[in-house]
């Protein structure tokens, strides 16, 4: 059973049956057009037409923070290596979040692996929901391929009018459609619905910037000593949005905290922001990255350049948030229409056809 | 939230001994470490082990001491922070945790058989220290030795008295030069570049590693490259903001390298057209 | 008046185990007292002054700091006096809440003052600290009691100290059901302790000493204790509405003192727990009437000492009500589109008028009153406040002289540290706020 | 470890991070396990004029004899933590410093206003050196916690010097600016996990101002959403004023 349907009516029924089954996490409405994946019980809590939200899901891959030990000093050392972790359904996954989802499950594999990130992504199952249209201005996602699925989930679901269909992609899936017995199987129409929705998407969903993807790296090969930065330099706060709400920013402090005995304690990560000033400083005072500009750039380049090296692939979902949460209004999109229109950056890459 | 005690983890913390503490200066102490139960701790010149003081925090500390010493090993630590300040409270016999070691190293390998010179300022004697060692207790693998040591002050000068033998050994070309002299010092006074224009090398079969504080490189580099050494015959150790030390944190990132994994050791033809690096 | 045999000079520099800072001073001279007094040397921190050219909507978060105890009241009274201004009336959801949050705020101050303030003197120990050796159990209960007021106040508006949800119009923040069902737990959780609290309280003993004097409180004609609204009510029958605080307090300055003296009918009046409960005795809840059975109190009481009990009664009155007020919210549920944005007023998104608006609430001390004028504009132009141990100083120091040589002349004289202690006693019974009154004000423009 | 002998002080202020402290609830207890105290005027009778370990300081110098008084107790301090944004920045009692002093001290005194002295306020660290700080109105107490464990095992504590944004971001709270609301959270420090916002209200700057704010940025983004600069400016005197005074030390 690859595909199955479940129709629109059951929908209700679908979600309290999956909150039955474990802890269940969805996108819900905090208004002014604002979602965040909470823990949620009944079909009305969902949000099912949502734009990305304040946090991406990989608020339950790599919490904000997260218990690494636990200690006691009374007698000699004693350190006690632990991780957190539950067992969690996310619902409503879009394809840009499953990407984010990908990358930083790339970085905490590679070695040395992060056992701690491994332990509790294993314990996540994952609900994949379709975009059918654009969310906003400020997507990009078809710039990075990330409008449409390609794996990173356990059940997919694409909603075609009455019913959603949905790919079951792993294990896992099919465990779920089984026990929520809602499920029936896909016929060959709903086959072909999916596919001209698809088709309908590639014609909406066109690259947001005029440049072909192939040609970026390059493009920002060049573009290290571009204006563009020195413009965000001036606009820039620093205050950190752009990386907390970004799904594909993992970096991390790390801080020992102990109890009001001084002896039993505990180190945790917390989530950090290259974007804030003491991120980079070292003892001497010295700052390596000490101008906003040089921090944005180290931020764009995280995304478009370092990573395609290290991983072969973008770090940048198209998701949008970064744009959204600036108040500076510091456009992602914008920042690379603006190296396309540096001459230095780009102008052997300008690709006409786009 | 579930929590599960894991026996597999990046954080986990060797339990060690501090066997020896000794205030060199005002502001730094050398430790000799010994990891429990006598276990060697496996490393190379240049690497470094994160310090843990539990309930203080964590500290990315180059290794001193040679690898050719067998039993224990030494940092010395400059009294910076929270963690380095803590460190300087302890004494023989204090427990201390110890992660690592990490990062990559001198490249001894490349180093052998060639003649070497060492410039090192500040604290950069540290890390260096680790090699000048290691090449005294393998004196035949190397060429000609040349060991150039910078300081503020005569006061602030590390491990002064080993840099007494140093200076006796027929075998080192040994110079050290103070940006302040006290009214007793009879050497050398000026930046450490002063001295570099008059050490007589063989560029072709010179290596020049190279440790400092950020600010010295870039004079020094110059000079040493006006000595017509090749770029990729230069090696540097840097120093980054530092939290997980296995490339996950992004404190240490320097473009798209990672200091803790691709350095702190970097050989100078690749970094130097990095704009964060140097 | 019976001869007083001795000489002393009593000064009591910075009077402990109160808020702010004030001085006792008594100075008796071969039988005759010459001097007694409360100084209060805090220094002015100029609140109305700097009130002026702020917009009104921000008012109650700069007046929350003039006290940290009374934050909550001092929020409460200041909306009040915004609202009055504004002419915008709360809607009844927002009274009950403003309710549940003053009833948490009277609790809150009353467990603070009773265990850590005045149970030592009671207990003969100079401070909290040693009980926590002699009486570990009692100090814990004390504690805990504390926390768990805080942590309503946590979950109702932020937090206690410098509410943060409440402002002019209603609250940014509505509790959820969940928020409801945690603050009930907490509440009814509480009623053990309550108990253990009037256990231990009736087992101690007040010193004896009365005086009769007025009483000054809110009151009203319905069946309400009358806390968060009513009319200017005394025990020697005065009866005015709030907009006549002016005439009910009579500010004038005395040289010793950075706050103000006030009077009423006679030459000084009380206000508080104790003025509370003479006035409105009839009005409180059964388990707090109950508990002025076991304390053995009867309306009108006027031993200033047992200001402590009457407080103590308040406490069972608004933990009952309190749970009330909550378990009303648990059935009818809230109505969430009433919860509103801050700051919209004030950035000119919706009109304001001129205006003068008065708030008069009853706070742990007393009564508090607000008054601010504004322009059309919404900004401040003029603000006053008065503060409830304002109004007790004069009264203080009216005990304080009738005290003294009642001390001095009884069979056995008290020695200098006895009649210190008495006098701090006496002035910590009140539970002063000095931080609190020291404002200052003079301008009249009530209308 | 001995149990350092710790005082509690108050300057002008409301008194609200004392509170906040009693406010701890029976972990109160396991905090005056590790600490001696000595002296604390609101709850205790008992007062201390030797050396003090650690002398923990509430409200600002508002005239000579505080600032008197302040210098007394830095002599005789080891360490000085300053608590509260009345300590630590000037808080609402710098307000007055945007009026003439005369003028003020007359409209609240009358006529007898010159008994009552009143100088410039300040924060503590414009008249003696601080070791430690702890920022807000009230202090946050999960970080007093932490300042004072730093204190106790003799190392620096950094007040976060960054946006407060970072913590409401991770508190997922629809942004303020989302809404049409003037909001100081991009330029106050952070460490209150931006209490305020996750009740509704905005950020008013009690924590003060990061130390290299983006002065300009944030004047384009307060025009940008059509909110006037001097509406922003007095909000950040609410709690800022004082940052313009020079330090006595220096
Ligand atoms: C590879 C490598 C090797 C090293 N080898 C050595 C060595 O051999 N010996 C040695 O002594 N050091 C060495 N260092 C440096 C050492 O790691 C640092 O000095 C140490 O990590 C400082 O830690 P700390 O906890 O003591 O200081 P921190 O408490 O972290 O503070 C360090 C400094 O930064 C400032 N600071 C930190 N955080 C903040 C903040 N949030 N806000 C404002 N200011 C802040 C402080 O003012 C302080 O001066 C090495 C570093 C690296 C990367
Ligand atoms: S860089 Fe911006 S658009 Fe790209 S993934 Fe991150 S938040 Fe989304
Ligand atoms: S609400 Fe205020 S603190 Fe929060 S993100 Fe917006 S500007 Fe920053
Ligand atoms: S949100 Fe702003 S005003 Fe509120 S506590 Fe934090 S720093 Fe202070």
């Amino acid at each position: 059973m690859e595909y199955v349907i479940l129709m629109k009516d059951d929908f209700g029924g679908f979600i309290s049956r999956l909150a039955k089954l474990q802890k269940l996490a969805a996108p819900v409405s905090k208004g002014y057009n604002n979602f965040s994946f909470q823990e949620v019980s009944s079909g009305d809590e969902v949000a099912l037409k949502y734009i990305p939200t304040i946090i991406p899901p990989k608020k339950f891959f790599m919490p904000r923070q997260e218990t690494l030990l636990e200690f006691n000093t009374a007698k000699g050392l004693e350190v006690k290596p632990v991780v957190e972790h539950e067992k969690i359904t996310l619902f409503g996954v879009h394809t840009c979040d499953l990407a984010g989802i990908q990358c930083i499950n790339m970085v905490f594999s590679i070695r040395p692996r992060d056992y701690n990130y491994l332990i509790r992504k294993r314990k996540i199952d994952i609900i994949g929901l379709e975009c059918n249209e654009y969310c906003d201005e400020y997507a990009s996602c078809c710039l990075v391929s990330s409008h449409l699925p390609s794996g990173g989930y356990d059940l997919f679901l694409t909603d075609l009018g009455d019913y959603f269909i949905a790919h079951v992609n792993t294990q896992v899936g099919e465990d779920i459609v089984e026990s929520i017995k809602y499920f029936k199987s896909a016929e060959a129409s709903n086959l072909e619905e999916l596919k001209s929705l698809r088709e309908r998407k590639r014609a909406l969903f066109k690259n947001e910037v005029p440049i072909e993807p192939r040609l970026i790296p390059e493009m920002f090969d060049r573009a290290f000593e571009s204006g563009v930065w020195k413009d965000l330099e001036e606009r820039c706060l620093a205050c950190g949005n752009c990386t907390n709400v970004c799904p594909t920013c993992y970096c991390f402090d790390i801080i020992d905290e102990t109890d009001m005995d001084l002896k039993t304690g505990r180190r945790y990560r917390n989530w950090d922001s290259c974007q804030l000033e003491p991120f980079a400083k070292v003892a001497g005072g010295e700052s390596f990255r000490k101008e906003r500009s040089a921090r944005q750039r180290h931020r764009y380049y995280r995304k478009f350049r370092y990573p395609v090296s290290k991983f072969a692939r973008f770090f940048c979902t198209g998701c949008g948030r970064c744009s959204r949460a600036c108040m500076a209004k510091i456009n992602l999109k914008e920042t690379l229409n603006s190296l396309l229109n540096d001459r230095y950056a780009s102008k052997p890459f300008i690709n006409d056809e786009i | 939230m579930e929590k599960t005690i894991i026996k597999e983890s990046n954080y986990r913390i060797r339990n060690a001994r501090v066997i020896k503490a000794r205030q060199m200066t005002a502001h730094e102490k050398l430790f000799e470490i010994a990891l429990e139960g006598g276990e060697n701790l496996d490393y190379e010149p240049g690497q470094f082990v994160i310090v843990s003081l539990l309930g203080v925090g964590e500290a990315p500390i180059s290794i001193c001491s040679s690898p050719t010493k067998a039993g224990s090993f030494e940092l010395c630590v400059r009294a910076v922070g929270k963690v380095t300040n803590a460190m300087h409270r302890l004494e023989a016999g204090d427990d201390i945790g110890i992660r690592g070691p990490y990062g990559k190293g001198f490249p001894i390998r490349i180093l052998e058989g060639n003649d070497l010179l060492f410039i090192a300022g500040g604290l950069g004697v540290a890390p260096l220290r680790s090699l000048i060692k290691y090449a005294f207790d393998n004196r035949r693998d190397f060429g000609k030795i040349h060991i150039l040591l910078g300081c503020k002050t005569s006061e602030d000068m590390l491990f002064a008295d080993e840099l007494d033998q140093w200076f006796k050994r027929m075998d080192v070309h040994y110079e050290c030069t103070v940006d302040r002299a006290a009214p007793d010092w009879a050497g050398h006074v000026g930046q450490i570049t002063t001295l570099i224009p008059g050490v007589h090398l063989e560029s072709e079969r010179t290596f020049a590693v190279i440790v400092g504080p950020p600010i010295m490189y870039r004079f020094v580099i110059k000079e040493i490259l006006a000595k017509n050494i090749p770029e990729r015959q230069i090696f540097v150790s840097l120093e980054r903001h530092m939290k997980c030390g296995m490339g996950k944190c992004g404190r240490c990132q320097i473009q798209n390298l990672y200091c803790c994994q691709d350095g702190p050791v970097f050989n100078y033809a690749e970094i130097k057209n990095m704009k964060e690096a140097i | 008046m019976k001869k007083i045999k001795q000489s002393m000079n009593i000064n009591v520099e910075y009077l402990t185990r109160v808020e702010g800072h004030g001085n006792i001073v008594v100075n008796v001279k071969e039988g005759r007292l010459q001097e007694c007094r409360l100084d209060i040397v805090e220094s002015p921190r100029f609140f109305e002054g700097i009130l002026r050219g702020r917009s009104i909507f921000e008012a109650q978060h700069i007046t929350s700091r003039i006290c940290g105890i009374c934050a909550c009241g001092h929020s409460l009274a200041s909306i009040q006096a915004a609202e009055d201004a504004l002419g915008i009336a709360p809607s009844a959801q927002t009274v009950k809440l403003r309710k549940l949050l003053l009833h948490m705020e009277i609790l809150d101050s009353h467990i603070l003052h009773i265990y850590l303030l005045a149970a030592p003197d009671l207990l003969g120990v100079k401070s909290f600290i040693p009980l926590i050796e002699t009486h570990n159990k009692v100090v814990r209960r004390a504690l805990r009691m504390k926390k768990a007021c805080n942590d309503v106040c946590g979950v109702l508006v932020g937090r206690h100290v410098h509410p943060i949800s409440a402002i002019v119009g209603g609250f940014t923040k509505l509790p959820k059901q969940k928020d409801l069902n945690a603050m009930h737990n907490t509440l009814t959780g509480m009623r053990p302790d309550m108990e253990a609290t009037i256990d231990l309280i009736s087992k101690l003993k007040f010193p004896e000493f009365e005086r009769d004097t007025e009483y000054v409180a809110l009151v009203n004609d319905g069946n309400e204790y009358p806390l968060l609204a009513g009319d200017i009510g005394s025990t020697d029958g005065v009866r005015m509405n709030k907009r006549e605080y002016r005439k009910a307090t009579n500010e004038f300055i005395v040289p010793h003192s950075s706050a103000k003296h006030t009077k009423l009918s006679r030459e000084s009046y009380a206000v508080g727990a104790l003025a509370r409960f003479n006035l409105n005795y009839e009005k409180l809840h059964p388990n707090a009437k109950e508990t002025a059975s076991v304390l053995g109190m009867k309306p009108k009481c006027i031993n200033p000492y047992l200001n402590t009990a009457a407080q103590l009664i308040e406490s069972a009155h608004c933990l009952e009500d309190a749970v009330a007020i909550i378990e009303d919210f648990q059935n009818s549920g809230i109505d969430y589109s009433e919860e509103i944005t801050v700051g919209l007023n004030e950035q000119k998104k919706i009109p304001v008028k001129a205006g003068n608006g008065v708030g008069a609430v009853e706070v742990p001390r007393g009564i508090l009153y607000h008054n601010y004028e504004i322009d059309e504009n919404g900004v401040i132009v003029n603000a006053d406040c008065i503060i409830p141990t304002n109004q007790n100083l004069n009264n203080i120091e009216r005990d304080m002289h009738k005290l003294v040589p009642e001390l001095l002349s009884q069979n056995h004289a008290k020695s200098e540290e006895e009649v210190t202690l008495a006098l701090e006693m006496l002035v910590r019974a009140y539970d002063p706020c000095i931080s609190c009154s020291t404002h200052m004000i003079k301008v009249g423009f009530v209308c | 470890m001995k149990r350092p002998k710790t005082a509690f002080f108050d300057l002008s202020c409301c008194e609200g991070c004392q509170l906040q402290i009693a406010n701890f609830g029976e972990s109160l207890l396991d905090i005056l396990d590790i600490i001696d105290v000595v002296e604390f005027r609101e709850v205790m009778s008992e007062k201390w004029d030797k050396e003090i370990d650690m002398a923990i300081i509430e409200g600002s110098v508002t005239d000579e004899h505080a600032a008197e008084r302040l210098k007394r107790i830095r002599e005789r301090s080891k360490i000085v933590i300053a608590y509260g944004s009345c300590a630590t920045i000037g808080g609402v009692n710098g307000m007055k410093n945007s009026f003439d002093l005369a003028e003020i001290r007359k409209y609240v005194y009358g006529d007898g206003y010159k008994f009552f002295p009143a100088a410039k306020t300040k924060a503590i660290h414009q008249v003696v050196k601080v070791d430690y700080f702890v920022n807000g109105c009230p202090i946050y107490p999960p970080e007093f916690e932490r300042v004072l464990k730093n204190a106790l095992q003799g190392i620096p504590y950094y007040v976060p010097d960054y946006a407060v944004c970072v913590e409401c971001k991770l508190n997922e709270n629809v942004c303020m600016y989302d809404r049409g609301i003037a909001c100081l959270g991009p330029v106050t420090r952070a460490g209150c996990n931006s209490w305020c916002i996750n009740n509704g209200n905005i950020c008013y700057g009690c924590r003060g101002i990061v130390s290299n704010p983006n002065e300009k940025g944030m004047k384009d983004v307060i025009s940008k959403y059509g909110i006037d600069m001097g509406f922003i400016v007095n909000k950040m005197d609410m709690y800022n004023k004082c940052r313009e005074l020079k330090h006595e030390e220096d």
